[in-house]
């Protein structure tokens, strides 16, 4: 999905949003804009997020999966050394619960971190990413994808107009 | 919000540059401080590796106290790690306004007091040099561990708990590293740049960041609990009078979050006044912290109280006799136990005037963590050393070696804490951001007050 | 043939002459620890004689208490261990492996007799003392948990005499150092899945008990209370 | 699992193959640690048997020897002493045999008399050192060689006191600290009989004990302790009741049913009173007590027992009566009644009770048996092999006279009972010794005593050795025979050899009554020689079959009741509170013990205590005299002063301070030395060697040492918490 992102930056809420607005106007679609500020800023108050948030099912996958590992780590150890202890039986059923449960959260942990990353797109050291350190200072950049340099000349304008500092087309993911 | 053009009152970098003092470079006293901690930690190992050369008789154990000081050791640190992640988790999910600044603290104070607690069992086996007899991968020797032992649930409990306080440090970490990045030069942008793994604040990021720091903070508090009811297992599963009780697993997680309390506390003063974060750590902070001090107090009150009157109205005479040792031998470390735990802090606590002054406050901090260490070492040790059968009892008290062993730890902790303050934002500048972008000052009648603006709760589904 | 080795410790008949103790000394291969280290409470006997005191001048009694390893059915220790370095042999016993020992003493925690005794140090047998070493067992280094094991090296001489000679092995072939030398004849060993066995016999004494009962172990040493006064 | 056979079967398919299939099966697989390492067996042992030498009782033994190496001592099954049972003391017998410190080559002073320096000298020099002066000696003056052993049994006996003779000396004396002096004169007395009794506690169904220790140390433990065990419970429907009356609660007293603490040196008066109440009441034989022993017996009314001895008058009725009753019975006096100044009194009080209950004789009862029958064939010197277990002590004391008087040009020293360690230091035995210009020593370890000779010839431990025994008791006429049951560890020679060597080198008298090559020699030439008889009795231990018949005591009725000495113990009561009362080690015995770790590490079974010494009194007295449980203390007599540490023994009567013998030891090597000192420094120089001679008084003291002890203070009174 690359292309070319023409960014602005905002020292404002109110005028980004109001840039959003222009550039949703122009059309263009909810999911090709987009804002990278240094604190969250909530949902539509500039731009909005269309894509749903799935990865919570990927802790649960992370979960069964630990806690099918954990079964058979308890387990096979059972079964695979099958030494009396205790002069108890060889499979006992509350440590295979404890170890179970344990490994379950582990993966769920991992797996959530690793979903995580992945949706959040982390971790991508290769590619080329917009970015404006300015926004620490407690600017907004306010940031969208067009198509073709009409689209990109008048997104420009619409971010001027709203009042962006440094309004610029970039080359890179967002 | 409120039609304001400005994200926050303050000038956000103008803000950053306070609450990251604890990065800028290191001064001498900085080096002498930390050369200081690392002799004392380059002693314990010291002491360590003479013990495992000449054997563990070095220490004061003796049959039947086969463990003493460093198991003590080894649930006390545990026990300490548990505020930090779990209240962290807790203020989250309950979206406490007042917990940004202490956030990062607390958590950064759970792995460093895990990684040092968990090294205390590996120093109390007999035989160090073969603990990766307890690990389970395929061998010729045909050795594999025995998960009927509570060690091992302990083993693998305390690692998940590592890898999720982890995880939970530095997912929270990682919009800070950002920020630390991008106001960074030199060696510190790239080290920062790796860390931050490109996260740059875009609306998707932070939405995702927020489900799966909420996530993680579901997560992580019934691992906590777990774990330290796992070490209070590793007590309640043996059939030694005074250990073998039900109580034990709710009685350690509350002494656990007890101490960390206290810990945390301790913590956050001393950053305060070092790294001058007056204007983030502020009275309403501690003020929280011990009240809920204050409330965990009472409750280990309560539950002490629950399980010392089983075995006083029981009389079962096993159990008694580790009873009757506190009003004997044990007297001393009993009584350090009560009053440090409950007959100090508890009314002191009561007092606004105490939980508002840092100094008081920092005191019965101080007095629980003499307290809890007193209440580890008296389960482990007392009720060893007034075992089943009278005749081998025997009394305990550690040698050089362990007390050296138990100071290089401390010292490893501080270490670890003063080089963690120094390469990473021990305040949780985003958070804080966060909270002061949502603040607003408001009119009321007659006074101003701060009012907080919320984003809808928009996190859908927890894990499964 | 089944077996289940069992010892019986007849209290009317131990004095508390220790015999028992330093031939087990002398059986496997224990090392002496010195004033110092028996001060601290590490003495290595694998068997102790409890002397408890009882009443007051000039009722004063003392009342001897052999206790060597329980050999426990449900054995408290064997469930601990984390590297299965103590667990069950075929014949009931709790065996020890010391190689696999890593030495968490946890066994030793819960062992409510506390007959389990730590290798605190290496012990070292001054030359030529070490030529009274038993090669049948091994010494044990530092770091390491060991206990009574019934002398299971002499059982399995036995085991092996009489599988050469293929019968099964007779009642009272093999006895452990302590019971063998014991002057009063306090000590029994045998095995006692067989009905036949004087074990057998002997337990279905009434003087029966065993020690902490109420802990559910089920030892497989059992006493035989003292008897008041003449005739039975 | 391999064992040994398959393995060597294994082996030599291995080595077949490997000639013609190459070297391609190596073993692959480790042994995996799931199998314990005793599950392998290496090696062979075999099984030698021998004679027991750690105390005079001469148990048989069997020594388990594996690739030449002896590594486990245990009882003879087949020997009528023991029957397969062994003490601690017998079980560290082995430790003498690696002991560090033992003597490995012959050795010649090297600095002053005394100092204990010595300097490794070869055996020719050794013995031409030894063979110069005894062959002057023997040309000038043959009455002044002085030979000082323990009491020699067998042969070997029969060799020294040959050799002695022929060179012309009567000088031969035996030292045994716990001799039975005491024992024998009373048996003279009361049966007719100067020999040790055969108490056959098996088969009684009532055992009196008075200071007895026959479970521990007395006079064949292990015997006795077997016996004990069947009395108690080889019997279907009877369970012998055991009461003991003592000074102290000991070991054997613990294994009583009742115990009835009485006044030090008080034994013999609580027995007559006992034989009063049997008299009075009409349940014994009237013969038996004719004329003035009833009338002796007439003061010892219960009550008047009662005021001197603090036992109540109604448990001596009590007991006299169940005494009677329960047929047969014994009563047994022990070292503590024995070796006080009028042991004699109490033992032959003791002895009279048995004869009141008429079990003298029958099973269950008290006997004689004819010792001296196995040795018969050799006439008059029987009793070199068979000596009477006395111990010596006026001899001793002669002796001492003598050399002090400058009697002796030499001397010669063997046996482990040392003399300079075990009698009374004012005594001087060590001054005397150093009026003798040349004194030879063969041991096995320097002691306070060998330590003191010119020359120290290293002997073979009774396991290198060859040799024969007859036990004082529990022998029913057997010999055991003693052979080497490993290759003599060191480079040593017995004192037998020796002597028969020297015998030879002398020529003429001594070479015709020594007419042996060696000792092993004298032994098959005794026994029949290889082969044959000697070879099967070797492997059984001994020559078990014969059984003497058993003597009947002389003398039945009219006995006199020897009078009690009127000689109270030293020590104004005043100054010196408490009656000293010293009793041999359970593990150390008379202190030849101390030297062995094991032994030094076996909690006593009494105080529990390992590697020291300590005084025991009773909780009330201490309390008294502001003494706790481990305090340091100095034990004061008028002969002498140590220290020690207290040991609370709530059993103990409260007008007596109770200490074991054995440790003090300044010369016996490191496990020995500086674990307390030597209580018969308190001890005066008596007609007799008496124990319990004197009082002490006891004063707080700091000492640097501790007193450690197996049992935990407060942990030892909760019986009640295990059962």
């Amino acid at each position: 999905m690359s292309g070319v992102v023409v960014v602005g930056l905002f020292d404002g809420i109110g005028k980004a949003a109001a840039a959003g607005n222009a550039l949703r106007a122009l059309p263009l679609d909810e999911d090709r804009i987009t804002t990278l500020s240094s604190v969250p800023l909530p949902d539509g108050s500039v731009s909005r997020d269309t894509r749903p948030i799935r990865f919570p099912r990927v802790t649960l996958v992370g979960w069964f999966a630990g806690a099918l590992a954990g079964l058979a780590l308890a387990l096979g150890t059972y079964l695979l050394y099958p030494l009396i202890t205790g002069g108890k039986a060889i499979v006992s059923v509350p440590p295979t619960l404890i170890i179970t449960y344990e490994v379950a959260m582990l993966g769920a942990l991992v797996g959530t971190l690793i979903a995580g990353f992945r949706e959040m797109g982390l971790c991508r050291f290769r590619t080329r990413l917009i970015h404006d350190p300015r926004i620490q200072e407690g600017k907004i950049l306010l940031c969208a994808r067009v198509s073709g340099d009409e689209q990109a000349r008048r997104a420009m304008d619409a971010m001027k107009s709203a009042g962006g500092i440094d309004v610029r087309p970039e080359e890179g993911e967002l | 919000m409120n039609g304001s053009d400005h994200l926050s009152r303050t000038d956000p970098g103008a803000l950053y540059r306070e609450l990251s003092r604890s990065n800028l470079p290191a001064t001498r006293r900085w080096y002498a401080v930390t050369g200081l901690l690392l002799l004392v930690t380059l002693w314990g190992v010291g002491c360590f590796v003479y013990m495992m050369m000449t054997g563990m008789g070095v220490t004061g154990l003796n049959r039947p106290v086969m463990w003493g000081a460093l198991i003590a050791s080894f649930v006390f640190w545990i026990g300490l790690s548990h505020s930090g992640t779990l209240i962290s988790a807790i203020l989250r999910l309950t979206n406490a306004t007042w917990r940004a600044p202490i956030l990062r603290g607390a958590e950064a104070m759970t792995v460093f007091a895990l990684m040092v607690g968990g090294l205390f069992p590996l120093i109390h086996i007999g035989r160090n040099w073969r603990f990766y007899y307890m690990l389970p991968y395929p061998n010729s020797r045909q050795l594999w561990p025995n998960l009927r032992s509570p060690l091992m649930w302990d083993a693998v409990a305390i690692n998940t708990y590592l890898i999720g306080s982890l995880t939970f440090l530095y997912f929270g970490m990682i919009p800070d590293l950002a920020i630390a990045r991008d106001h960074a030069t030199g060696w510190r942008k790239k080290f920062y740049t790796v860390l931050a793994l490109g996260f740059r604040g875009s609306h998707n990021e932070w939405r995702r960041y927020h489900v799966a720091s909420t996530i993680f903070a579901i997560l992580i508090i019934p691992v906590a609990v777990s774990v330290h009811s796992i070490v209070g297992w590793d007590f309640a599963m043996a059939k030694v009078p005074g250990w073998h009780s039900t109580i034990f697993a709710p009685y350690f997680v509350t002494g656990a979050i007890f101490s960390g309390l206290a810990g945390v506390v301790l913590v956050m003063a001393v950053l305060r006044k070092v790294y001058r974060l007056e204007n983030a750590l502020t009275t309403v902070q501690f003020e929280n912290l011990g009240k809920l001090l204050c409330t965990m107090s009472l409750l280990w009150g309560y539950f002490y109280f629950s399980e010392f009157l089983t075995v006083w109205y029981n009389r079962n005479p096993e159990e008694w006799e580790v009873y009757r040792s506190y009003g004997g031998h044990f007297l001393p470390l009993w009584l350090s136990m009560v009053v440090c735990n409950f007959v100090v802090p508890f009314p002191l606590l009561c007092m606004r005037r105490v939980r508002r002054s840092i100094p008081a406050l920092c005191f019965v901090s101080f007095l629980v963590i003499v307290g809890m260490y007193a209440e580890r070492f008296l389960i482990v040790v007392t009720s060893l050393a007034r075992r089943n059968d009278p005749f081998i009892w025997h009394n305990y008290f550690p040698t050089w070696v362990e007390f050296s062993i138990l100071a290089g730890a401390l010292a490893m902790f501080l270490l670890l804490y003063a080089v963690f303050a120094k390469l990473f934002p021990i305040m949780a500048v985003s958070d804080i951001q966060e909270r002061l972008f949502q603040a607003t000052d408001r009119v009321v009648g007659g006074t101003t007050v701060e009012s907080i603006a919320r984003p809808e709760a928009s996190v859908e589904g927890g894990h499964g | 043939m089944n077996i289940k080795w069992a010892m019986a410790i007849d209290l009317d008949r131990c004095t508390g002459c220790g015999a028992c103790v330093v031939a087990c000394v002398a059986e496997n291969n224990i090392p002496v620890v010195g004033e110092a280290e028996a001060e601290k409470g590490r003495l290595m006997q694998w068997l102790r004689v409890a002397r408890y005191w009882d009443g007051e001048y000039p009722e004063a009694q003392a009342v001897y208490l052999p206790v060597p390893c329980m050999q426990c059915e449900r054995a408290p220790c064997e469930t601990v261990c984390p590297v299965y370095a103590t667990y069950h042999n075929e014949d009931g016993l709790n065996a020890m492996v010391y190689n696999r020992c890593v030495g968490t003493r946890y066994c030793a925690n819960n062992c409510p007799y506390s007959v389990r005794v730590f290798n605190w140090f290496d012990h070292k047998w001054e030359k030529p003392l070490d030529e009274q070493l038993s090669p049948d067992l091994t010494t044990r280094s530092r770091g390491v948990m060991e206990k009574c094991t019934f002398c299971i090296q002499r059982i399995r001489r036995a085991k092996e005499t009489a599988a050469l000679e293929g019968r099964e092995i007779r009642d009272g072939e093999s006895v452990p150092a302590c019971v063998q030398t014991c002057p009063p004849g306090a000590l029994l060993f045998g095995n006692l899945a067989d009905p036949h066995s004087e074990i057998a016999r002997k337990l279905k004494d009434p003087r029966r008990f065993r020690l902490m009962e109420h802990l559910g172990t089920e030892p497989k040493v059992v006493y035989l209370k003292r008897q008041k006064g003449a005739g039975r | 699992m391999l064992d040994r056979r398959q393995f060597l079967k294994l082996g030599g398919a291995t080595a077949f193959a490997s000639l013609f299939g190459g070297c391609d099966k190596v073993q692959r697989t480790l042994i995996p640690f799931v199998i314990p390492p005793e599950n392998y067996t290496l090696g062979e042992a075999l099984w030698y048997a021998s004679v027991c030498s750690q105390c005079p009782a001469g148990c048989g033994i069997v020594v388990r020897v594996s690739e030449g190496r002896a590594k486990k001592i245990e009882g003879n099954p087949l020997h009528p002493v023991n029957r397969g049972k062994l003490c601690a003391r017998g079980q560290a017998a082995l430790q003498t045999l690696y002991h560090p410190e033992r003597l490995s080559r012959p050795m010649k002073l090297s600095g002053a008399r005394g100092s204990g320096t010595y300097a490794p000298i070869s055996w020719e020099e050794a013995l031409s050192l030894l063979m110069v002066p005894l062959k002057k000696v023997k040309a000038e003056a043959p009455a002044s060689l002085l030979m000082l052993t323990e009491p020699m049994r067998g042969h070997a006996g029969l060799v020294a006191g040959r050799f002695m003779k022929a060179f012309g000396s009567k000088y031969r004396a035996a030292w045994d600290p716990f001799g039975a002096d005491a024992m024998l004169s009373a048996n003279a007395a009361v049966h007719g009989v100067r020999d040790l009794p055969e108490h056959d506690l098996a088969n009684a169904r009532y055992l009196l004990s008075f200071s007895g220790d026959f479970l521990e140390t007395g006079i064949s433990p292990v015997h006795y302790a077997r016996a004990y065990g069947r009395m108690r419970g080889d019997r279907e429907t009877i369970r012998g009741k055991f009461v003991h009356f003592g000074p102290r609660l000991s070991m054997t007293a613990a294994a009583a049913d009742l115990f009835l603490p009485c006044t030090a040196g008080t034994e013999g008066i609580v027995a007559l009173g006992i034989a009063h109440v049997m008299v009075r009441d009409r349940l014994t034989d009237a013969s038996a007590v004719a004329g003035r022993l009833a009338d002796d017996l007439f003061a010892y009314s219960p009550e008047a027992v009662e005021r001197r001895t603090g036992v109540h008058a109604h448990d001596i009725a009590a007991i006299a009566e169940e005494f009677a009753r329960n047929q047969p019975g014994i009563a047994i006096p022990g070292t503590g009644a024995a070796t006080g100044p009028d042991g004699a009194f109490h033992c032959a009080a003791v002895a009279l009770l048995n004869v009141l209950a008429g079990n003298v004789g029958k099973p269950g009862g008290v006997s004689f048996p004819n010792r001296a029958q196995a040795f018969a064939k050799y006439g008059p010197e029987a009793a070199l092999l068979a000596p009477s277990p006395e111990s010596g002590y006026a001899g001793m004391r002669d002796a001492i006279e003598k050399m002090r008087g400058g009697a002796f040009r030499m001397a010669i020293l063997s046996g482990a009972t040392n003399p300079a360690f075990t009698l009374p230091p004012s005594l001087k035995f060590g001054e005397a010794l150093s009026k003798v210009p040349f004194v030879v020593a063969f041991a096995s370890f320097l002691d306070e005593t060998t330590s003191q000779a010119d020359l120290v010839l290293p002997v073979p431990t009774a396991l290198e050795a060859w040799g024969d025994d007859l036990a004082p008791v529990g022998h029913s006429g057997a010999v055991t025979l003693c052979q080497p049951v490993v290759n003599p560890f060191h480079d040593t020679r017995s004192v037998s050899d020796i002597l028969i060597a020297a015998a030879k080198e002398l020529g003429g008298e001594p070479a015709k009554a020594l007419a042996w090559g060696s000792f092993r020699e004298c032994i098959e030439k005794a026994y029949g020689g290889p082969g044959g008889e000697m070879e099967k009795a070797l492997q059984r231990g001994g020559f078990f079959g014969e059984s003497s018949s058993p003597r009947s005591a002389a003398r039945t009725g009219n006995i006199a009741l020897p009078k009690p000495a009127e000689r109270p113990i030293d020590g104004d009561p005043k100054a010196f509170p408490l009656a000293l009362h010293l009793y041999p080690s359970v593990t150390l015995y008379d202190g030849r013990g101390a030297n062995l770790p094991w032994l030094q590490e076996m909690p006593d079974p009494v105080t529990t205590a390992v590697w020291r010494n300590w005084v025991e009194v009773n909780p009330k007295t201490a309390a008294g005299l502001g003494l706790a449980d481990g305090d340091g203390v100095t034990v004061t007599s008028p002969s002498g002063k140590i220290t020690a540490h207290v040991a609370i023994n709530p059993g103990i009567a409260s007008d007596v301070a109770a200490m074991p013998l054995g440790q003090g030891h300044t010369r016996y090597g490191k496990y020995a030395n500086g674990r307390g000192e030597n209580p018969i420094t308190l001890l005066p120089a008596g007609e007799t060697y008496a124990l319990q001679a004197t009082r002490v008084a006891l004063t707080k003291t700091k000492l640097a040492t501790r007193l450690v002890r197996f049992a935990h203070p407060e942990g030892q009174w909760k019986i009640s918490n295990l059962m």
